[in-house]
């Protein structure tokens, strides 16, 4: 590379840009900045988007009154099963091996919410140490959807969904009989319905997939992070590399890898309709002339058959193109630079030796991989991803007898979370399932004479 | 007996579930003058008697239909309104084959719960076992015990106590325990432990299963086993998953090229078709689309409009009768005229953590003669 | 039932009976205990079996010189990792979150070996506090296995164990620099290796399984524990049941079953060849009467064609009795029993009405179930376990159109060990993998008219 | 640059991977004078060099064969010998992807450990980016920083350090560390949290992954992330498995009855020939098969045996030509005349468990011009 162009993911808010806003119900929304326009996150409030101009990505904001926002610390508490709420567990308490909270002398009376939830997390009373006297949270619930539509009446702004939540506490029967954990994650469970608060994160492929998971997985043929990490890993992803890629996830494995080449290098895109998908990229960030020249896109028939495919295109001679009139010859100019980015993409994919191929189709495997080897270097990953398993293990096992192909492998990686409350560790209760399968091989040369008698004469 | 033993065929006073669907099962008690009134319709109990177990009925009108079982413990577990914590079916079947509980056994559990383990250990204890269950949430030991006597079940073999087993401990007055296996459901089983061996078997090897859902807890019972003479201590996870099977359609890539072909095919072929019809009308295609409609007239521009949908109609291509993934149609999975291949895919949600199991041993003190 | 045969599984060590004799390595043998007869452990030596009769099951002993045993605690320390001796989590004892071991000067001086290992666990000095200086135990071995030999030359019967472990524990350079997590693991190890000690185990379903699990899991189908009580709790195996089942772990369900059914009620086996193949029955201590009278076989060949298969037998007539020689009467009987049991056994089949179908077989269920569903009983569970999910699969998409099942389920279940150290608790690093899927659906009886049309007119 | 960017013929000097079988990668520099010796074969270095990456060889001799591979992060994982804690692809993949690492990413490792991750991670920050490496443990160090230096990663991007980050930070002399990524695989991670904010980004988002294997550990270093102002605090635990595709016979319930029918048929035909037998030589079965053979003499005996082997040979069934399963014969996977289902397992042992990994971020304090 003579003239090492780079590209750097934007770190900082900018107008112009898209963001992701992450919700305190981890809803999520994505945004164009478009400078002097607001944004209306429903329950959690309006807010200005000039306001969070210049804060660097991830950052997390309140919504105060007339659309202004105040930077704080974070949005919600860290992980706490949602599907956790159950009693046996509340009563582990007394399994702290953790030394005692500070005395709660020491704490400043609470001003804001988080400071609030602090203090009650802190305070050592009032919490009933076993499990004997609590009732289901969901029953005992004694606020109706009138109290909070009069709190909101009445509250003003910002402080809506505190005072929700204090009228919660309050109103809360046998609140004071829960034991801490149980209050803990009561107040977490509020707060994410009425707390006005948002976070804002920079378009990622990880922040997209999971955008997308959470909306629409098939979208993304339920692909999960691990499953698209592996992918890019064991495709030996780096900036520089040519690759062949078959994306049927709207162009998010495409954005991914963009997102580890860093502006150079170059994507084959194999698809087998008129156009590719690329749906997915219309959200990302990346400038236009940098996909234009590193993405480049082609269709099966023209892959898979060139020679009938190449445009044939009659130049006119400068003494033609001079009689043209004005509209006929942009016409002309349009349909020759047509015909020449086809030719140059045929002529590109013809040339094979690309550095890796990234599968993500549903496209049967077993007659269509063996049909893209020849365009590999030596020595270069095919990965393809699939949502099941059953394809694979028939591609795997025609690959074990396919001597251009490498120890095939199938895997799978699976995510499992945890609860992170200190002292109260546990695995989440539930959680997604799926997330997609790996098949991997190497492309190689075999002996002529091992392909023939399995041992040279 | 609904819950221990076979029966054939429904009769008055027998505990029926209703099978509604997979999520809904209705248990009932058959009383000749009710009905069951569900979503499905309406079911006269004496549309069900005489009825052989397993059987489909249609409602009283005619329209919607249930299957009427008879109650099993993994299907009581599945029918339960899921008030508490519930031990599933991979679980419980674990730990009843690791305790060794068989029919006979003598098992104490603490605390009841919902009661879907101890109708499972029930059954496999059987009449000739015994079942000593104890629950300190007042509310729900009366719940348990209504329904182990709904069900037939209490006094033989189980027997149930309000208690708090971990102040309290386990002996019942009158009653040598002398259990051979024990299961902890409690917040805090490391206080229970050192009551239990007032109760446990003195003359033959005794298991106890605690089940936690925080790390935690396993840490401290794993000590307060140590310290209380439980050896061979293992802690497990079990992780069941539900599959659920689907067919996917086999998509050659050999038909996506001739898919591509085809629409190549029709687009020249209307290229064609517009060329021949320009010659054949004299038409130009400035005619149709001029330099400048701007400048246009009203009427130019309407019978400009009238040549353009002239020209759509007679160039008109027709549609590719070329479709090999059926796009655009209503398939349904497993059609013919397609390929298909089976697949299994994960529940979208799955149980992915319910508690830990911590087993032990404890082998009675022993002096040879 | 009338008579109410009740069978009990057997508590103590007697003669007669097998057992599974569990060595430190955790190697099992399954032994009978024969009247007088010594056992050979190879290096954790030689005990006659009369010394551990009337011991319950579950006792471990220790093997002393002569033959001699000695009953003791416990074989060995509850599950540690054998994978896990890596030199991070080692250093991870700063992560102990519990209080500190009681002072050693408490401890009375070690005697026994299990004592010695509780002292040096509890002794909290020399112990190196981070992993630093530490060396790779396996390089660093300085015993030699001339040492060994040499030791157990010395050293006199039960010492020996003992002593080759307090020679390695002096003879180890860098053993006072580990930590004492990892000075544990060490001594258990050896302790595996060396210690002349046993535990003796009744022969229950779960100890066989886990034998042959070892020994060889294709036997049993790599059928693990979870699966198999799944099994018969989706069965709703109980006493007095009737239970229809092909068995190709060699009647290792079979057992379970029995274990389960204590005496009373009926297993039903169906097998493919001329005999089934019961092998590891034959490990098993059912008294042979309760077997006859509780375990069925009968062939594919006479369950599915009964009428053909039906024995015509006959029967002579007193007069025609009288004349036969001694030797042709006792051939007529056993000619007679023989077609009256077969003839039995097809009657029993033909009845149908089974309390459950349990399936671990490699027959096609596709075409096998289906043959199998009229022999049940309305709402009575059908469950069919396989090494692989796929046949599950292909089963399970076929019973959705088949209205005789209702909610036909595929499931695994999966069993996950930890390490068992308090305050170093993480899963095992690496653990057996399969253990196989359940298939499972009820049998029941559609209306014929929604088998019709959908509804009802 | 061997581990950096694509090269497609082997040269002289270049570090290649001598594939041998999956468990066998040989790491070697190309030298036109050395030999490769293999259980399969010697390989000289000058048969290699001029040969396309990914070609097969033959041994000198003509027989054995290897690949010639160009190196990569993860084959290189694979080739290692397990001298320590690897972090696997399953791992890495997921830190890298979810700390949102890329080329030009600046990345804080400690420990460098097999230094198997640091390959990955220099691969992934690029020429563009920074990874800095900490080791505390001497000899790794020294192995480490010779590798980093043959595989043409030392300097760029890669910087290692001989450090106890616990004890003494992470700051470099005259190095502004700006990093965007923290990687900690330390036994006491908790220890080295409060050293990280003099060399972590001061303007934008920075993440950390801690990777402890014992769950006290997770314990420890959460309560250290939230005392030094991480959030979003997640741990999550990932599962890498591996499966092996193969087929297995489709065995019909008909064709087993098939089979039974002709077992019968077989031993009907030998009772049907033996009573032919008898009935046409006039032979009893008392004279094969006496009363009493104890009162038979020598000259009887060796008669009678003489009949019966008569008699054998005679009454001899064809062996039965219906064997659907192919038992007793050497069927090969997916040979034809039978039929092959396709199914998938686990390796006989898996890697259940590496470690948990608890990841956190810390966004800039900022202050709105």
């Amino acid at each position: 590379m003579s003239e090492e162009p780079q590209y750097s993911i934007p770190t900082v808010i900018q107008h112009g840009l898209h963001a992701i806003i992450r919700m305190p119900s981890e809803a999520k929304k994505i945004i164009t900045l478009e400078k002097g326009k607001s944004i209306n996150l429903g329950k959690f409030g309006i807010f200005d988007i000039d306001e969070i101009i210049g804060y660097p990505y991830g950052q997390t904001f309140e919504v105060l009154d007339n659309h202004k926002v105040r930077a704080i610390g974070a949005t919600i508490y860290d992980t706490i099963d949602p599907a956790g709420d159950n009693e046996q567990e509340e009563g582990a308490e007394e399994a702290e091996a953790t030394p005692a909270p500070e005395s709660a002398n020491a704490t400043p009376i609470p001003e804001t919410l988080s400071e609030k939830i602090d203090y009650l997390k802190k305070l050592d009373v009032q919490s009933s140490s076993d499990n004997r006297n609590i009732v289901d949270i969901g029953t005992a619930q004694s606020l109706s959807m009138e109290d909070i539509e009069e709190l909101k009446k009445t509250a003003s702004g910002a402080n809506v969904g505190e005072a929700i939540i204090d009228k919660l506490i309050k109103s809360h029967e046998t609140f004071h009989q829960k034991t801490k954990q149980s209050q803990e994650k009561y107040l977490r469970r509020k707060q994410q319905k009425f707390l006005r608060r948002f976070t804002v994160e920079y378009v990622s492929s990880s922040n997209l997939l999971q955008y997308f998971i959470e909306k629409d997985a098939s979208k993304v043929l339920d692909m999960s992070l691990q499953s698209m990490g592996m992918l890019l890993t064991l495709g030996n992803i780096q900036p520089g590399g040519r690759y062949l890629v078959v994306d049927e996830t709207g162009g998010l494995i495409v954005a991914a890898m963009l997102e580890r080449m860093q502006g150079r290098g170059e994507i084959m895109v194999l698809h087998e309709n008129e156009h590719p998908n690329h749906s997915v990229l219309t959200h990302t960030d990346y400038p236009q002339a940098m996909l234009d020249r590193m993405v480049k896109s082609i269709n099966i028939l023209q892959f898979f058959e060139p020679e009938e495919e190449r445009v044939q295109f009659q130049e006119y001679t400068p003494e033609q193109l001079k009689e043209l009139k004005s509209n006929k010859r942009t016409h002309y100019y349009r349909r020759k630079q047509n015909a020449e980015q086809i030719n140059a993409v045929i002529d590109n994919a013809v040339s094979g030796n690309f550095h890796a191929a990234i599968l993500a189709t549903t496209l049967h495997l077993n007659t269509f991989l063996p049909k893209l080897i020849p365009s590999l270097g030596g020595s270069r990953p095919i990965v393809a991803y699939s949502q099941f398993k059953e394809p694979l293990v028939s591609l795997q096992i025609q690959s074990l007898s396919d001597l251009n192909l490498l120890a095939p492998t199938l895997q799978e990686s699976r995510c499992r979370p945890y609860q992170t409350i200190p002292g109260r560790l546990h695995p989440l209760m539930t959680m997604r399932g799926g997330g997609g399968f790996l098949y991997s091989a190497l492309k190689v040369f075999p002996l002529e004479k091992v392909q023939a008698v399995g041992r040279t004469g | 007996m609904s819950f221990l033993g076979y029966k054939d065929i429904i009769e008055e006073g027998d505990l029926i579930l209703a099978y509604l669907n997979r999520d809904t099962m209705k248990p009932i008690v058959i009383n000749a003058t009710e009905t069951l009134n569900t979503r499905f319709g309406s079911f006269s109990h004496l549309s069900m008697i005489g009825k052989k177990y397993g059987t489909q009925i249609a409602s009283d009108k005619g329209y919607g239909y249930i299957h009427l079982l008879q109650p099993t413990a993994e299907l009581w577990t599945l029918s339960l309104p899921h008030r508490t914590q519930i031990v599933y079916t991979p679980d419980s079947s674990y730990i009843t084959q690791r305790l060794g509980i068989t029919s006979g056994s003598r098992v104490i559990e603490a605390g009841t719960g919902s009661a879907s383990f101890s109708h499972s250990l029930a059954r496999t204890v059987s009449d000739k076992g015994k079942l000593f269950t104890f629950e300190f949430h007042k509310p729900r030991f009366e719940e348990a015990k209504r329904e182990f006597e709904e069900h037939g079940i209490l006094g033989v073999p189980v027997t149930i106590n309000h208690r708090d087993v971990c102040n309290d401990g386990f002996e019942i007055e009158d009653v040598e325990l002398n259990a051979t296996a024990i299961f902890l459901d409690l917040p805090s089983p490391w206080t229970a432990i050192p009551n239990l061996p007032k109760v446990i078997s003195s003359d033959e090897r005794v298991g106890i299963c605690c089940f936690s859902p925080c790390i935690e807890q396993v840490d401290l019972t794993i000590k307060a086993l140590q310290e209380h003479g439980w050896t061979s201590i293992e802690m497990v996870e079990i992780q069941g998953r539900r599959w659920e099977a689907k067919q996917v359609m086999v998509r050659e890539a050999d038909d996506a090229i001739e898919r591509l072909k085809d629409v190549k095919r029709r687009k020249l072929e209307g290229i064609e078709k517009k060329r021949k019809y320009y010659s054949d009308n004299g038409i130009k295609k400035e005619d149709l689309v001029p330099e400048n409609t701007d400048a246009e007239t009203e009427e130019q521009k309407s019978q400009r409009m009238k040549l353009l949908e002239d020209e759509q109609e007679k160039t008109k291509v027709s549609k590719t009768e070329f479709n090999p993934f059926g796009r655009g149609l209503r398939i349904k999975e497993g059609e013919e005229g397609y390929s298909w291949v089976k697949v299994s895919k994960n529940e979208g949600e799955i149980k992915s953590h319910t508690s830990y199991l911590t087993f032990a041993y404890k082998q009675p003190a022993f002096v040879k003669k």
